[in-house]
């Protein structure tokens, strides 16, 4: 029995051209980036090469705006903690949305304990901001918008340009989480509107560990790991160069096939979905319009996530849930929560995300194995009549 | 993560079902918590007779349900409820940590439909 | 004409059973090691392993103990911000040394402004903190002493132990960073008498971008990275699963061969010291007994570090100074300052630090070169007459 | 880090020495920072004839201090006072951004020079 990755939102393997291109950084050219010699200067130029890939990517002005991290926490994290003490003069007012990864939900709640006030933006039932909402709740003291790309649960894509657009008028910094659209979506920091912006390289096919966060010039920025002068001083710490490397190798191989992967994996995901739906009692969670190419996210009713899961293992898919006895939590995901979903459904979630070695073949035997499991799950439910 | 024995009660679990003329019914959990157990039994001169059970829940949901199952067959009412939450997961070889608590109910479902048995009982006998 | 590395304290190249060790971890086993399914399992077991490994070569208690980090710098500060925030109702004093690393002065300094106070010991000409010192410093409301476990430049090992258990005695937690040793002492945390210590993977022939801290069981830490429930809520993050393997690969390497690998290493540093004291107008900076078996740092008058490590580099020598032109400030190396040096001859500093590949012919070849570079340096400062 | 150009005056630095009898001395920046130059000039008919160093610093410390001699010997005085710390660098064909505030220094060494001729002969002619 082959084994089916289904879990591409959770993470990706290496790809053989990124693990290529740094495999050189581990051995021979292992010197620290800040020497004077040779060693030291082959790893600057590595560094460097990489900076000037990925902000040209991102249709940044200049290389010096992108500052590595060690993931897309991390850069969330800085983003958020490194605005707000930065300008905590100029106000203390905060605004984020209700399905924000906790890195990014976690980091502007912890804040609060210091004087900063935040305001969680609910979703409709497809997951989307409005951009309307966030209009109304900008204040004087607006410092920072916090709105992620798109949604790493339910995969609906919100209008970041169009709220960009009204938070920059009001003269507050915009950041977005576009962990889960790096390697996918178009990302071009002016026509996006956003001041900040993170991602994480092994959310396409880059190695763990490794992150950026793009930072507007002008954009000012307390460190959140402070210490040595790397980053212009804006995070500290010996640079991860072979992963850098890695990461901008994948962001520049992802970008490149990124149409053409695209168009494929929508037709995939989109015969999946209809599939699906034919079962029972099944409710498709998310935006069917304004949603990354490689998302399916169902509830099955009156079954929970969890054995779910356990099942499709045994038959060799990988795949996740928004159920809380995944994530050790007693509530189910508050993503699904958040758009008004039930928590007995909320508990039955399953997210399937497709990626680069998944083929039809995969959709069909997904299509033939979930409805089997799913029935002989209610069977033993106590919920279904 | 979960023992060979989980798995075992999980792909293959015991005594699923429900007995429609039951003794004693028993229900714990809720929904909100993402685990509901049911469980039914049928008593004879106060020994567990049959027993059945419903599970919505994660794999050690499951599994705990079925193995308790196996455990209270054939057991008088009083040695049944002396079955603790702990000797569940010790019959099942162990449970992750993050699950002894929110899945590991089985016992008290158990306890939930002996106290059924004996309400209903003590109704008839009054 | 060779390369000849003579700067292991900056970083160091993954030695090929750390590389081979990580590999699997990269492709085929790259699943998020918090999934249920098998590939998630894999990586899930190639953590804890880790995990397991590292905890038992620091002589901890429990695999729980472990936090992984993104290195030295971010568990630094974890260490420091970590325990700050968690105690700040206790007390808000923190004392720490003038020769610390940059992470852990900088971290603690930055807390001045939310109403933290900060000691900073000094220390003797050759760079030894006084226990009697910290006792005399410590206050009621001492929440923190951090003091690093050997310094990174100049390799003096501190009286972490007796500092350790005065520290504790007094109800007062205590931090050591153990960057420099890891590789090369002994690391029992009960012997050390700390509460936290910090590792980074780079320092031993792992892989850079990879640390962890040590905390004591029982020892509260507020996050630095908050989200997701990674490390027990300690530090979100998806975990870089290769990286930390590399790291518990690279330590238990570095401590089985410890002994052995120090004993040659002292004598290769005491003929280097030795044969550079030649020169004349040379200083030897460090304490001669209390010193990491891999070091050597002197100060050769009237002439600047800079100009002394391109000439190395020209002849193949890779090495390090404390000089300001290095670092990119004005100000030379703190640690030397911290000493008592005068400016002017902290910034003729050189280091040279000891590793795996370097032999006896390689001090040769050192002795024989740096004499000449340093006359013709002198030859052409206005300093020397 | 360092251009062509900067590596062969670091290494091949012109005019290295002092002048005993020299007409003008200038010396800039101090040990602090870690850059001391110090630069001779012999002048005759307004026109530097013969010019030398001693520097105590970086790479670029010295090779700007090699390079301004090059630029200054056969210029007049007035030409020589021209040259800015930019065109040090432009004829190193750039420095590093950290370089060019700390250690590009040169011009302003042989400003300093030409400054203390003018004093002497200002003396002598009063
Ligand atoms: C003593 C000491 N502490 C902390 C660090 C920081 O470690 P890293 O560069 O891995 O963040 C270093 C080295 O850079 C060090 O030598
Ligand atoms: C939307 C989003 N933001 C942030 C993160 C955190 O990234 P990392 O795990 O690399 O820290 C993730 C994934 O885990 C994510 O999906």
């Amino acid at each position: 029995m082959g084994q089916i990755y289904m879990d591409h939102a959770a993470t990706t393997a290496v790809r053989r051209e990124v693990a290529e291109a740094m495999k050189p950084f581990f051995t021979s050219k292992f010197g620290n980036s800040s020497s004077v010699y040779d060693l030291g200067r082959e790893a600057r130029r590595g560094l460097d090469q990489a900076r000037d890939k990925i902000f040209k990517l991102l249709g940044a002005e200049r290389a010096e705006e992108i500052i590595f991290t060690s993931g897309g926490s991390e850069a969330n994290n800085l983003a958020i903690k490194g605005v707000a003490w930065a300008y905590a003069n100029k106000g203390k007012h905060i605004i984020t949305s209700s399905i924000e990864h906790p890195a990014v939900l976690d980091t502007a709640n912890w804040l609060t304990q210091f004087g900063f006030e935040l305001t969680v933006l609910p979703v409709d039932e497809y997951g989307l901001v409005d951009s309307q909402k966030v209009a109304s709740a900008l204040r004087p003291d607006t410092i920072l918008v916090s709105i992620m790309h798109a949604n790493n649960e339910i995969g609906t894509i919100q209008p970041i340009s169009e709220i960009g657009k009204i938070v920059r008028q009001h003269g507050a910094l915009f950041h977005t989480d576009a962990v889960q659209t790096a390697g996918s979506l178009d990302l071009d920091v002016d026509e996006l509107n956003v001041d900040l912006l993170s991602i994480s390289a092994h959310k396409f096919y880059g190695p763990k560990g490794v992150g950026a966060l793009y930072v507007r010039r002008g954009v000012r920025l307390e460190p959140l790991i402070h210490g040595g002068a790397q980053e212009k001083r804006r995070r500290a710490g010996t640079e991860n160069v072979a992963g850098i490397v890695g990461m901008a190798t994948a962001l520049e191989l992802a970008q490149t096939e990124r149409k053409v992967e695209s168009a494929r994996l929508t037709k995939l995901r989109d015969k999946l979905i209809k599939g699906l739906q034919i079962i029972p009692d099944t409710k498709v969670n998310g935006d069917l319009e304004n949603r990354l190419s490689n998302n399916v996210n169902v509830c099955f009713k009156y079954i929970e996530g969890e054995s779910l899961l356990l099942n499709l293992d045994l038959k060799g898919i990988a795949a996740s849930s928004g159920s809380a006895c995944t994530s050790g939590s007693l509530d189910p995901s508050h993503v699904l929560l958040a758009m008004g979903l039930s928590h007995e459904i909320a508990h039955g979630s399953l997210r399937l995300t497709l990626g680069r070695e998944n083929t039809e073949a995969d959709v069909d035997y997904l299509l033939e194995v979930v409805p089997e499991i799913v029935e002989r799950l209610r069977a033993m439910s106590p919920l279904y009549q | 993560m979960y023992s060979d024995k989980v798995m075992d009660h999980f792909t293959n679990p015991r005594n699923v079902g429900e007995i429609a003329d039951a003794d004693g019914v028993g229900e714990v959990g809720n929904s909100r918590c993402g685990d509901i157990m049911k469980i039914w039994i049928k008593v004879e001169n106060d020994v567990i007779t049959d027993i059945k059970f419903k599970t919505f829940g994660c794999g050690a949901a499951i599994a705990t349900s079925s193995v308790i199952t196996e455990l209270a067959i054939g057991k008088t009412l009083t040695e049944a409820e002396e079955i603790t939450n702990q000797a569940v997961a010790s019959a099942l070889e162990g449970l992750p940590p993050l699950k002894m608590h929110c899945s590991n109910l089985a016992a008290d479902a158990l306890k939930s439909a002996i106290e059924d048995y004996r309400k209903n009982t003590a109704t008839t006998a009054s």
